[in-house]
């Protein structure tokens, strides 16, 4: 038994209770500096527990119920280098939102550092659950506190409408998921993840097993915002205040993604062992269509975290396509992926929260040259944004260059291509709007650019000594991931123990500890040629699209690009009733054909 | 055109919610051993003849604490969403003339709060629980507002009062968690020992998370009506005045 | 007949989600909401009941005595929990939208949106 | 408890009351009907639970459709009438 894994949970919402309890008796900066060291010990545990878990996995069963004959009657905590990562990752930039909120928002300080903490807590435990009914109570209540923190500026629709759109059909997926737990739950009578797969093995009723799987599945893609269960998330981002949209943008997102890879490979994977590619089929071509459409949509937008909020869909469908894959490399691509596009996201909202501090617009036209002369933001801005499009050995690389090799290795070689693509257009978007942000270039007006909202963010602090190095900070980080020594390998080895099912299941219910090859070496590993030779691609093409959408409306072609961006647009109206109806229509999409090609 | 995508894809959903229902036993032939398991050892092991409130603040207490947080998290929200957006409170004068209705709200709150105790009390004994008894606390606060009037209940719903309960109730069931783990135990492992069967006793120190859980929700409850009661009150005294 | 109790569980779902797509006032759509989510709480009653148990409290009944399922009934008190904390987050939501707009209609707040 | 065995026509009927209540909420248009529904049929589950052996739930969802869902809905609703002139004003 390890003491860490629940003080990932109750560190930062003990914090939480102690900020609200003491509220009306300590002054203001200590209830921040209270939430600031929690999050910062959340961070510091999350990187022990996984050097830890790297040793072999590390289990916690609450209350001491540890399981009898097989059968679990507590419930669990399995720490996996992966999901430990993930909450380090959680812990760290959640430390970062809260410093930089210090110096940004002025008002009802004591609730935003609340609501950060229980987020915070609920994001390491829905990690770190091994206990399937767990994993729904952390998905509500990061849920909860989520969508108070996405209302926060009360005084404006836009994030009430982002806010209520985002409660609903989260609120949505969390039924789902529950009505999957049902069935899972009436066919083995079980809710640990490891039980529930070893009885589903066994047992017949594939019926049962499909429509639980796709109900959980479908739940968990809601909270990732893939397509077509996607909407929500850019009303959502585009209102919330940068520091939140950085953690929501870094982690919060995927963490749906983490969930779908949980219950497949403890869950699922044994029941479909015959025909695992029809699963991964699906979850492949959904990856797939949410990174282009994510990449498209983040091209339509003038409004720059809108735009931002695309591009995390666009690289959602990324990892999404690498999980699809089943293959350990698709997997730790996905989470190295994940790593580096949470930082340089995060960095991306945090730089754009400076730029409406100092020029009070997120409107790319109308910044037209008016952040020139500010070379950090700008330096932040297309290095963040080269960054997400993967140059070799740069940001974003190193995941691809996994995927890449698990997509050739399973014969898949379209697929690095789409990839590659829909990150390039993400990326160009975002060089398009830093040139005309920092550099004046390109044309004053789009009018294939989506239209100008009417909201004007608020006034927001601007010292720039705490701002600045604490984005400065994220980006480096998330710039530098490709070239950390050995990452490749030791993702990639915890990403095969990851998939391990027996091995799992034997080590949560009989206690038998996994045997695990040494620790991989700090090495860095050369990409394959094909690897380089994309990311090479995808920057050039990142660099020449975003020449071309900024003289674009010169050279002419909107003839032809007009109507399919406007029924893109036309989708995507930020009417509820619309969002449940792709939602179902996706659920019913996803269901069907796992029922006829799984049966 | 949103029905017409929808009926469709609902119809497709219904159907095959039906055919993965097809495959659970039949209704009232439950075999699962989770919850028997659980039905075998409660009573002998931990002298607790609920079983379900067992489950809730002991085997899967886990759980509730993060039902808690989840109670705590809403509020932290509601406040957020309406105190942030209508100001400051106002102090209203509605003071209450009628003599029976001054009667019947001093007796029947009390009545509804003793309740309320008892239900949380006997948890571990017969139905009821933190959750359950919290609620019925809040509740007798609730019926003393149409009692007493918006004035005295703006000061029991005072958010300097109410805030520590609050934190108080959420942050003891992590500080019970805790105390296990700091003895050296697993989180949240029970302490005290099983206590006495049949007796408000029984349940060890499950049934102070019953408790933390009882007063969060209680706290929760009136913080939450006062928010909402605020809504409501706030044009009509501007009108009067 | 026995398979009636979930086939009733799934019909409130549709119909929940029915009214959820269908809804132009926000306050309607959350109660919606709630009553899509009863269909949980009922499908989880319904898979733990057993025919002749009674309920999982022991106080003054033989040990051993066929009872229902305690989990499914713990798993459907937190649910509980859940769908009021929604009900009122998605109310107070509703609340200052319409402070702002002055209308509660979700197609109209989107259409004011943009 | 051959008592509960005796009720199972009972059963039977709450699930139809069920069935027939869900759609009875939904379908409601006028927003104060629907909270009146809406209690009822948060009775009908009460009645429902009792019947399936889950009193502790019972209890739950009798204090939630009796006490918190009929305060924080009334008071949305009447808040949700009132007119824009008198929202500016508060």
């Amino acid at each position: 038994m390890s003491w860490i894994p629940p003080l990932l949970v109750a560190v930062p919402l003990l914090a939480a209770a102690v900020v609200v309890a003491t509220d009306h008796v300590l002054p203001r900066r200590v209830e921040d500096l209270i939430a600031i060291a929690a999050a910062a010990t959340t961070c510091a545990l999350g990187v022990v527990l996984m050097l830890r878990s790297e040793r072999g996995d590390v289990i916690h069963w609450f209350g001491g119920w540890n399981p009898r004959g097989g059968v679990a009657i507590g419930i669990d905590f399995v720490a996996d280098p992966l999901a430990a990562a993930l909450a380090a990752l959680v812990g760290g930039l959640v430390l970062v939102a809260l410093v930089y909120s210090w110096a940004y928002l002025e008002e009802a300080a004591r609730l935003f550092d609340t609501l950060m903490l229980v987020c915070c807590g609920a994001m390491c435990g829905f990690a770190l659950s091994g206990d399937l009914f767990n994993m729904f109570v952390w998905l509500e209540l990061m849920g909860v506190a989520a969508y108070a923190l996405t209302g926060f500026e009360v005084k404006d629709i836009g994030p009430l409408q982002g806010a209520v759109n985002f409660a609903i059909v989260n609120g949505i997926g969390g039924y789902f998921v529950v009505i999957g737990i049902a069935l899972a739950y009436a066919r083995t009578g079980a809710l640990n993840l490891a039980q529930i797969g070893q009885a589903l093995t066994q047992s017949g009723s594939r019926g049962l097993v499909i429509v639980a799987m796709t109900l959980v599945v479908c739940g968990f893609l809601c909270k990732a915002a893939v397509v077509p269960f996607h909407l929500w998330l850019a009303d959502a981002y585009a209102v919330a205040p940068a520091p939140v949209c950085a953690v929501f943008a870094g982690v919060m997102t995927d963490i749906g993604l983490l969930g779908v890879a949980r219950v497949y490979w403890t869950v699922f994977d044994g029941a479909f062992a015959a025909d695992r590619a029809a699963v991964g089929d699906v979850l492949l071509s959904l990856g797939v269509a949410t990174a282009l459409l994510g990449g498209a949509m983040a091209f339509l937008q003038r409004h720059v975290k809108r735009m931002l909020a695309y591009s995390v869909v666009c690289h959602v469908g990324i990892m999404l396509a690498g999980i699809g894959l089943l293959a350990s490399e698709g997997l730790a691509g996905a989470a190295d992926v994940l790593l580096a596009h949470g930082l340089l996201a995060a960095g991306l909202f945090l730089t754009t929260g400076i730029v409406i501090a100092l020029f009070r617009s997120v409107d790319e036209l109308q910044l037209l040259g008016r952040a020139r002369g500010r070379p950090l933001l700008a330096a932040l801005w297309f290095g963040a944004a080269l960054g997400l499009a993967g140059p070799p050995y740069v940001g974003l690389f190193v995941g691809h260059s996994l995927i890449d090799d698990a997509a050739s290795a399973t014969g898949r070689t379209w697929l690095p291509p789409l990839l590659w693509i829909a990150g390039a257009l993400a990326s160009a978007s975002l060089l398009r709007a830093g040139a005309r942000m920092f550099l004046g270039l390109g044309a004053r007006r789009d009018r294939l650019l989506a239209p100008e909202m009417k909201e004007r963010p608020p006034a927001r602090g601007t010292r720039l000594s705490v701002l600045a190095p604490v984005t400065a900070l994220v980006v480096v980080l998330g710039l530098v991931v490709s070239v950390v020594p050995g990452l490749p390998q030791r993702t990639e080895a915890a990403a095969e123990r990851f998939r391990d099912r027996p091995a799992y299941a034997s080590f949560v219910l009989h206690g038998s500890p996994a045997v695990h090859g040494p620790r991989a070496a700090f090495a860095l590993e050369p990409a394959s040629l094909e690897s380089i030779l994309y990311g090479f691609g995808a920057t050039m093409l990142a660099l020449a699209l975003a020449g071309w959408g900024l003289y674009r409306p010169e050279l002419g072609g909107s003839r032809v690009l007009q109507p399919p961006a406007r029924a893109l647009k036309a989708v995507h109206s930020g009417v509820i009733g619309d969002y449940v109806m792709w939602l179902t229509v996706g659920t019913a999409l996803v269901g069907g054909i796992w029922a006829v090609t799984l049966r | 055109m949103r029905i017409a995508a929808f009926v469709p894809a609902l119809v497709v959903l219904f159907a095959l919610l039906l055919w993965g229902f097809a495959g659970m036993p039949d209704f009232g032939h439950y075999r699962g051993p989770y919850g028997f398991v659980l039905e075998r050892i409660a009573t002998p092991e931990r002298h607790v003849t609920n079983v379900v409130n067992a489950t809730t603040y002991d085997y899967r207490g886990f759980d509730t604490m993060g039902e808690e947080f989840i109670l705590f998290a809403a509020v932290t929200g509601v406040v957020l969403l309406l105190r942030g957006s209508s100001g400051s409170r106002r102090r209203a004068d509605d003071d209450v003339r009628s003599d029976s209705i001054r009667l019947a709200g001093a007796v029947a709150p009390a009545l509804v709060i003793l309740v309320g105790l008892w239900l949380v009390a006997f948890g571990f004994v017969t139905p009821g629980g933190g959750f359950q008894g919290g609620i019925a606390v809040a509740a007798g606060a609730l019926m003393l507002f149409v009692a007493v009037g918006y004035r005295a209940w703006s000061t029991l719903g005072d958010e300097r009062l109410l805030d520590p309960i609050e934190g108080l109730g959420a942050g003891g069931y992590a500080v019970v968690g805790l105390a296990a783990l700091v003895s050296g135990l697993p989180f949240l492992t029970n302490l005290f020992g099983p206590g006495v069967v049949g007796t408000v006793r029984s349940g060890g120190s499950a049934a102070l998370l019953n408790w933390a859980a009882a007063i969060e929700v209680a706290a929760a409850n009136v913080i939450l009506t006062t928010e909402f009661v605020e809504q409501y009150i706030a044009p009509i005294v501007r009108r009067r005045r | 007949m026995t398979y009636v109790p979930y086939a009733i569980s799934a019909w409130v779902c549709a119909v929940g989600l029915y009214g959820i797509v269908m809804s132009r006032n926000l306050i309607h759509l959350a109660v919606c909401l709630t009553v899509t989510q009863s269909s949980t709480y009922v499908l989880l009653l319904s898979v733990g009941y057993v025919q002749g148990g009674g309920p999982p409290i022991f106080k003054g009944v033989k040990l051993g005595t066929t009872s229902v399922d305690p989990v499914v009934q713990a798993l459907s008190l937190t649910d509980i929990v859940v769908s009021v904390t929604v009900l009122a987050l998605v109310l107070a939501l509703a609340l200052d939208v319409h402070r702002q707009a002055g209308t509660v209609d979700p197609d109209e707040i989107a259409a004011m949106h943009g | 408890m051959t008592m509960l065995a005796t009720l199972v026509p009972l059963q039977y009927g709450l699930f139809g009351l069920v069935a027939l209540g869900a759609p009875a909420v939904v379908l409601s248009r006028d927003p104060l009907r629907m909270a009146v529904v809406n209690g009822l049929y948060g009775l009908v589950l009460v009645l429902l639970f009792v019947l399936l052996g889950a009193p502790d739930v019972a209890l739950s969802m009798l204090v939630v459709t009796t006490v918190a869902y009929p305060v924080v809905l009334l008071i949305a609703i009447a808040r949700s009438r009132s007119s824009k002139e008198e929202m500016d004003e508060a």
